[in-house]
């Protein structure tokens, strides 16, 4: 017969005050199973846990009830107290009689001893029905899949791949590099963007633990944390990477213009193309869309010129298949796209441009040579707006969240100007400027003393043209009035937004993603780089918008948590899932059809004992099942339970009330 | 043993009945959802006497309950703590009419299995406290064929009083025991007329002629017992028993089946035990502890029954455990008909 | 309606190409016009079939029998039957391959009194969903229409309901003959009948027939063929089937699910979910 | 559409007088993830309500099986709550959606076959909800309060 002990906690004052604890373990006392009853001021100090092992071992027991504060915050404590004491830790029951009685009643003594009685008894009648059970260990596949090669790919591949655990690295576009090398400098040092990523690039290409498949995308992830498979879309570069030595010939002889995305499509690229000159792999692809070879049948000038005879229009998609333990999501951002700022005249006016576009200007290896031109006419800008919050903290036209880091990189905007063009003047709209960061705020300061930059602070409400000439009609807030500047260009701050594609990666993944296809973190502040799916983690702007530094500490943090993974052959896992009775399955099958996580496979068992006929029955895969229930719930045979919440556990608790 | 009989008319009996419920704690059939089972009754116009057979419920749920708390105990680390049960229900001086013939032999065949090694002491307070009245059929139902089996209707001694509408238009009361002679003494039947049974016997005898002329169902219970008793290995059992779906509905209306399980119910501290119906048809009716089960295959189970009816009870108390009131062919939803299987395997 | 005929025709043709194992007819009783069903294994048997409008049990049913399991099996089924069989084939109970089915147009089928029952004055799908081989007209009438006796049940009030079915659970008597005859009550062991700590309910109180019939009823809700082969077996002549066609409504006007068993690879309304589903009466 | 299964009548009427000092027995269930949790944020906020409910914890709502219900009522409870996350926030993708669907049937059939619907009710509660929480175990303890003691198809003779 079952010999249960139970504990029942003070909590100094926080339950002794509203419940009468002696009373409680006078009523468990009466419980025809409990052999041992006592109360402790504080259960879960040492003193207390050393008084839980001493009455295992003195009165046999053989489960353990602790009534203190919510499971949520000791059960594990408690459980190693049993561990500690040689008995199965899964045998611990906790009823929760702090947050669901004393601090709930606390002006009724009696009724919330009462209460915690019950609940008491409820949490000894489940207890008296806990089955021993054992951590799972389940097998890993030491290979790490990263999505997204920009710095926040870069940084986890490579920390990954320095502990020397092989990582598949898949970049959508043909080089990666991601949104930091389109940047020139960076806030809040000035040190040119390009200088500190590429030989990171370069690092990843050469690193021998670094499986790179650029231009390409993820399918399908199945399996489990630990034992992912991953088949993996590589596109038709058009071009065989394995015997092109990247000279050049080719893009310099295609004949067909294309915008160039790199430069935010102020420049012309060709059909085939290296996206930027320090591209890795640094190997051209054939942009098929525009490509008349391929579309019309006419040209093939770039096969023709290559001398290894790299180009293979024939080339098609391919699939490729890799087992893996785990995933890093770093599918970075998308930059907003201000259209429905229509009294700006976005789209009307050209001289109205973002400020990647800006960036892509000032930056050294841009179209205009690090010069902001007007895209209107060319010329040199003297008087330039800088609008901030375009899209940001604005539930009407755009998102109702801060972008981060906008307020710091149109500081960097403005410093820019001024080193590009000195006799320039920088009008700056703004919020706030949220400068937390650090070096952020002396940036700032710096910034606006060395740039002699207007700040006005007040949303623009108009911006209309004079001549050839941009009216940009604000409100001074500080000054209470409406102001009117005159401006040769305007660059709007525009915000960061999850990257449109997310929420079909997400539920390719099975994760889960926020209202505005930000990829969800398991807890905002505990778990922020962990999904709620075991082995898949989240680095960088996929997540919430951040800057280089926060992005590359989130990378580091998922190598961290990926080399934790990885530390052992095997993985541990929590016991509580669901296991078939497979005498009373009949193999419906409706398990299969709930379970969220396909965790549920068929098997065949013998029809009956030493029968040669077989029959279908339910089998869970431990590695992926997450111990829901939703496969219990509808199981009518009750042939599977998920451990420590079976069905006569729960009804030992329903009808000991 | 002096015997009574009275005579009177339709409505004298309506009378007889009317005083019956008024005196004593009477159970008669009560009608609901088209089926009639015995309940206790306040008065007549809730019960109808003349239930047909194919549509009521056997009595043998009055003397051994659907369900019976056996115990009651309060387990806590003090101990447990056993008490009686409530009072039982059924245990005390009450009248049952409307029963028939073939239900009052069914109590007559389970008085030897509840007076065998053990003595259920709460079956023989039951019985000892009731006055069984049952009243002769007119005519046999369509499942009927209790002339075809070992006791003899006409002179059934199973109740304590008979009622017989006879054939002239007159309803002979008589008392079959000294129960029943005292039962009539008790003031019931002040309205009615008696006669001595010479004079009475014609008619009885009449009516038993005419009713035992309508069955339809006929056979020689002897050869079946001889042969069913070697023969159990035939195939044929496999064969019978294919369209059965093993419901157990023949075992839960059948007036004589005596099988039951236990199971407890436990709520907080308290549990009851409870004794319940079970059914040798039920799959694991045989299953025991440790996944053993003799009996897994539906034919067998099948065997069980058939035998147990009529040779396995035959052999020990000498009397065949089916009374022949066909209420377990009405009641099958694929109208299996006992009377057909026994006789196609006996064939 | 009377397939005789073509039913042994084809019972021979079956047995004679060596198709089946065993036939799933019916035939009469020994003694009058009821119909038992047979279980035919010879072709010279087959002139025991009959199928008429007394052929009322769903032969479905007899697909978790020990004499037909692993068999190839020949089957006739009406509607209702059909819509049972798709959903046993949805559920993995019978593989289509080892089944021949003779589909039935059903024009309705008549009680001991010889009156239409009542599931077939209502029948929504009268013609077979699966079959081999359909006899009778295929395009007869669907319709989805409010049971009579379910929309009497709702208007009344709280307290007349609670002494109706008050009587419903008293008169059960616990045989569980409403499990055993339905064709899709065929788990291994009743969650019911289980032994496990205090799920089980063995005992026949009002208090554990209300236990069983409403967790039976739950069961089969979304699932429930109306082939009432349950009312047909209860031996107290018990109104089940307004549990299943309470259950098929609240389904219906809520979820927009209906006609269970109607279409293969669906398995009812409880192993799937719209994020439109009612949530007016969660707090 | 015509419908019947949502305008069922369901008037307050006790089945049977209540004793003065009866205090109703209330049992919740609740996910762990999200209600079980904004029970615990309750506690710690010190937000009070009524003492009467009992609660289950589940991993999730969907782990609520029908007979969780009916068991509850035909045994120690006068009431059932069963909370969860709210549709879309499942810990386990979609649990509550397969729950909900269940609710909603078990809950019509109970109410058709007489109980009455506030018997057993159902919220969904996250995480952050703590103050929510102590309002639906009011209004469920107030309900059932109002009902009376439950005395429908209970297992005889178990004394409370």
């Amino acid at each position: 017969m079952a010999r249960v002990g139970v504990f029942v906690c003070f909590c100094g004052a926080n339950i002794a005050d509203y419940v009468d604890v002696p009373q409680v373990v006078e009523e468990a006392k009466r419980i025809r199973e409990v052999k041992f009853a006592i109360d402790y001021k504080y259960m879960c100090s040492d003193p207390g846990q050393q008084q839980i092992r001493d009455a295992i071992a003195q009165h046999r027991l053989t489960s353990i009830v602790v009534a203190a504060c919510s499971p949520r915050m000791h059960e594990k404590t408690f459980r190693k107290a049993l561990s500690d004491a040689g008995m199965n830790p899964y045998l611990l029951e906790v009823a929760n009689i702090r947050e669901h009685s004393s601090w709930v009643h606390q002006k009724d003594k009696k009724a919330a001893t009462e209460k915690a009685s019950d609940l008491v008894r409820m949490a000894v009648a489940k207890s008296i029905a806990n089955e021993q059970l054992h951590e799972i260990s389940v097998p890993v596949t030491k290979r790490a899949l990263v999505i997204g090669g920009g710095i926040a790919g870069i940084q986890a591949a490579l920390d990954i791949a320095d502990a020397r655990i092989p990582v598949v690295l898949v970049e959508k576009s043909p080089s990666i590099g991601g949104k930091m090398a389109q940047l020139d400098e960076t806030f809040p040092t000035l040190d040119c963007a390009q200088c500190i990523l590429t030989p990171k690039m370069v690092d990843v290409a050469s690193h021998p633990y670094i499986e790179l498949i650029p231009y390409s995308e993820v399918l399908e992830l199945q399996g489990f944390v630990g034992n992912y498979k991953v088949k993996i879309k590589k596109k038709a570069s058009y071009v065989n990477f394995k015997t092109c030595t990247g000279c050049g010939a080719c893009w310099q002889k295609c004949p067909v213009k294309v915008d160039n995305e790199y430069n935010m499509g102020i420049d012309k690229r060709k059909a085939i193309y290296t996206p930027f000159p320090q591209a890795v792999p640094n190997k051209p692809v054939i942009d098929a869309e525009h490509c008349t070879m391929l579309t019309k049948g006419k040209c093939g000038i770039c096969a023709k010129v290559c001398e290894k005879g790299s180009i293979d229009y024939q080339m098609q998609d391919e699939i490729i298949e890799r087992e893996i333990g785990a995933v890093v999501v770093a599918t970075g951002y998308d930059m907003w796209d201000p259209k429905p700022y229509e009294e700006y005249g976005v789209g009307r006016f050209k001289d109205i441009i973002t400020s990647l576009e800006f960036e892509r200007m000032v930056s050294a290896n841009g179209p205009t040579n690090g010069l902001p031109l007007r895209p209107s006419d060319g010329k040199v800008p003297k008087n330039v707006v800088f609008i901030k919050c375009v899209g940001s903290r604005d539930e009407a036209k755009g998102i109702s969240y801060c972008s981060k880091i906008c307020c710091m990189y149109t500081t960097k905007h403005t410093i820019l100007l001024h080193h590009k063009v000195h006799d320039s003047h920088a009008y700056v709209f703004y919020m706030d400027i949220r400068a937390a960061g650090k070096g952020y705020e002396e940036f700032v300061e710096k910034a606006q003393v060395d740039t002699g930059t207007t700040y006005l602070r007040g949303r623009v409400s108009k911006i209309y043209k004079k001549g050839d000439k941009l009216m940009v009609r604000g409100e001074d807030a500080q000054i209470g009035q409406v102001v009117e500047v005159e401006a040769d260009l305007v660059v709007l701050a525009t915000a960061v937004s999850a990257p449109k594609d997310n929420p079909d990666l997400a539920r390719l993944l099975g994760i889960s993603y926020d209202k505005y296809g930000y990829l969800s973190e398991a807890h905002p502040k505990l778990r922020p780089v962990e999904t709620a799916k075991a082995g898949i983690f989240l680095a960088g702007c996929t997540q919430a918008p951040k800057d280089i530094p926060e992005t590359v500490s989130q990378a580091s943090a998922c190598a961290a948590k990926v080399c934790g993974l990885f530390a052992g052959d095997t993985m541990k896992k929590d016991p509580m899932i669901s296991t078939v009775n497979t005498e009373y399955c009949s193999g419906c099958q409706n398990c299969v059809k709930v379970c969220p996580y396909g965790a549920i496979v068929t098997d065949e068992v013998p029809f009956g004992h030493g029968s040669k006929e077989l029959r279908t029955v339910a089998k869970i895969n431990e590695g992926v099942c997450q111990g829901c229930g939703s496969c219990v719930a509808i199981c009518r045979s009750t042939a599977i339970n998920l451990a420590g919440f079976t069905d006569p556990q729960i009804i030992n608790e329903i009808v000991s009330i | 043993m002096s015997v009574e009989t009275i005579v009177t008319d339709k409505a004298g009996l309506q009378k007889f009945y009317e005083a019956i419920i008024a005196k004593n704690e009477t159970y008669a059939p009560v009608e609901k959802f088209g089926k009639y089972d015995f309940k206790l009754v306040k008065n007549l116009s809730e019960c109808d006497p003349e239930s047909p057979i194919a549509k009521t419920m056997s009595a043998k749920p009055l003397f051994f309950p659907r369900s019976a708390k056996i115990m009651k105990y309060v387990a806590t680390s003090a101990g447990t703590d056993v008490s009686e049960t409530d009072e039982d229900p059924l245990a005390g001086k009450r009248v049952i009419v409307g029963m028939k013939h073939c239900d009052a032999r069914a109590l007559q065949v389970l008085d030897k299995v509840y007076n065998w090694d053990f003595i259920d002491t709460d079956y023989q307070k039951r019985r000892l406290n009731t006055v069984v009245i049952s009243t002769r059929c007119d005519k046999a139902e369509t499942h009927c064929f209790c002339t075809s089996l070992d006791y003899d209707v006409e002179n059934l001694d199973a109740m304590d009083v008979l009622i017989v509408n006879g054939n002239d238009g007159k309803v002979y009361i008589k008392s079959k025991s000294e129960k029943g002679i005292e039962f009539l003494n008790s003031g019931v039947t002040s309205h009615t007329s008696r006669v001595t049974e010479e004079a009475a016997g014609e008619e009885l005898k009449k009516q038993y002629t005419a009713f035992s002329a309508s069955f339809r169902l006929k056979m020689d219970y002897k050869s079946i017992n001889e042969k069913l008793s070697k023969i159990f290995d035939t195939p044929e059992f496999e064969n019978v028993s294919s369209n059965c779906v093993s419901c157990n509905t023949c075992a839960f209306v059948c007036p004589t089946c005596h099988c039951f399980k236990i199971s407890d119910e436990k709520v907080k501290d308290t549990g009851v035990r409870y004794k319940s119906y079970d059914s040798c048809n039920n799959g694991y009716f045989t299953l025991m502890a440790g996944g053993h089960n003799p009996r897994p295959a539906k034919y067998r189970r099948w065997r069980q029954r058939a035998m147990h009816k009529f040779v396995y009870y035959k052999e020990r108390f000498g009397e065949n455990l089916c009374v022949g009131c066909g209420k377990c062919t009405t009641s099958c939803p694929v109208n299996i008909s006992i009377f057909e299987v026994i006789n196609q395997v006996s064939k | 309606m009377d397939y005789t005929k073509q039913i042994q025709e084809i019972a021979t043709r079956l047995f004679a190409e060596d198709k089946i194992d065993v036939f799933v007819g019916y035939r009469l009783t020994g003694f009058d016009d009821n119909q038992v069903p047979a279980l035919i294994r010879e072709s010279k048997d087959v002139p025991l079939l009959v199928f008429n409008q007394k052929s009322v049990f769903n032969l479905s049913n007899y697909l978790k029998n020990d004499h037909t399991r692993n068999k190839r099996v020949g089957l006739v089924v009406k509607g209702c039957d059909s819509r049972s069989l798709n959903l046993l084939l949805t559920e993995s109970q019978v593989k289509r391959e080892k089944l021949y089915v003779v589909g039935i147009a059903c024009e309705g089928v008549v009680d001991d009194a010889g009156q239409k029952m009542q599931n077939c004055l209502e029948c929504m799908v009268p013609a077979a969903v699966v079959y081999d081989e359909l006899l009778g007209e295929a395009n007869m009438e669907r319709r989805f229409i409010i049971n009579a006796d379910i929309q009497d049940m709702a208007a009344k009030e709280l307290v007349q309901r609670r002494e109706y079915f008050e009587e419903v659970f008293e008169n059960c008597i616990r045989c569980n003959a409403c499990r055993h005859s339905c064709p899709l009550c065929y788990c291994a062991k009743c969650c019911i009948d289980q032994e496990t700590a205090t799920l089980y309910n063995g005992a026949n109180t009002t208090s554990s027939a209300f236990h069983a019939l409403m967790t039976w009823s739950l069961h089969l809700a979304g699932r429930c063929v109306d082939c009432r082969n349950c009312e047909k077996a209860c031996p107290s002549h018990l109104p089940l089937h307004l549990f299943h066609k309470w259950n098929e409504r609240v389904i219906y006007e809520n979820f927009q699910e209906h006609l269970a068993g109607v279409h293969e690879g669906d398995r009812g309304a409880f192993y799937k979910y719209s994020m439109q589903d009612p949530d007016d009466f969660i707090m | 559409m015509e419908t019947v299964t949502n305008q069922l009548v369901s008037i307050e009427k006790p089945e049977i007088v209540a004793p003065p000092d009866w205090q109703p027995v209330i049992i919740g269930i609740l996910c762990n993830w999200c209600s079980y949790a904004g029970s615990d944020l309750t506690g710690t906020s010190r937000l009070q309500y009524p003492p009467n409910i009992r609660i289950i914890r589940v991993p999730c709502s969907s782990r609520v099986d029908t007979w969780f219900l009916i068991k509850s009522l035909q045994t120690t409870a006068d009431g059932v709550l069963v909370s969860g996350c709210h549709p879309g926030d499942c810990h386990y993708i979609s649990g509550n959606y397969f729950a909900r669907r269940r609710f909603l049937v078990t809950k019509k059939l109970l109410n058709f076959v007489g109980f009455h619907e506030n018997r057993i009710q159902f919220s969904w509660v996250s995480a952050a909800e703590g103050p929510k929480f102590a309002k639906v175990v009011s209004k469920v303890t107030e309900d059932i309060k109002k009902l009376g003691p439950l005395h429908l198809y209970k297992k005889e003779n178990f004394e409370k």
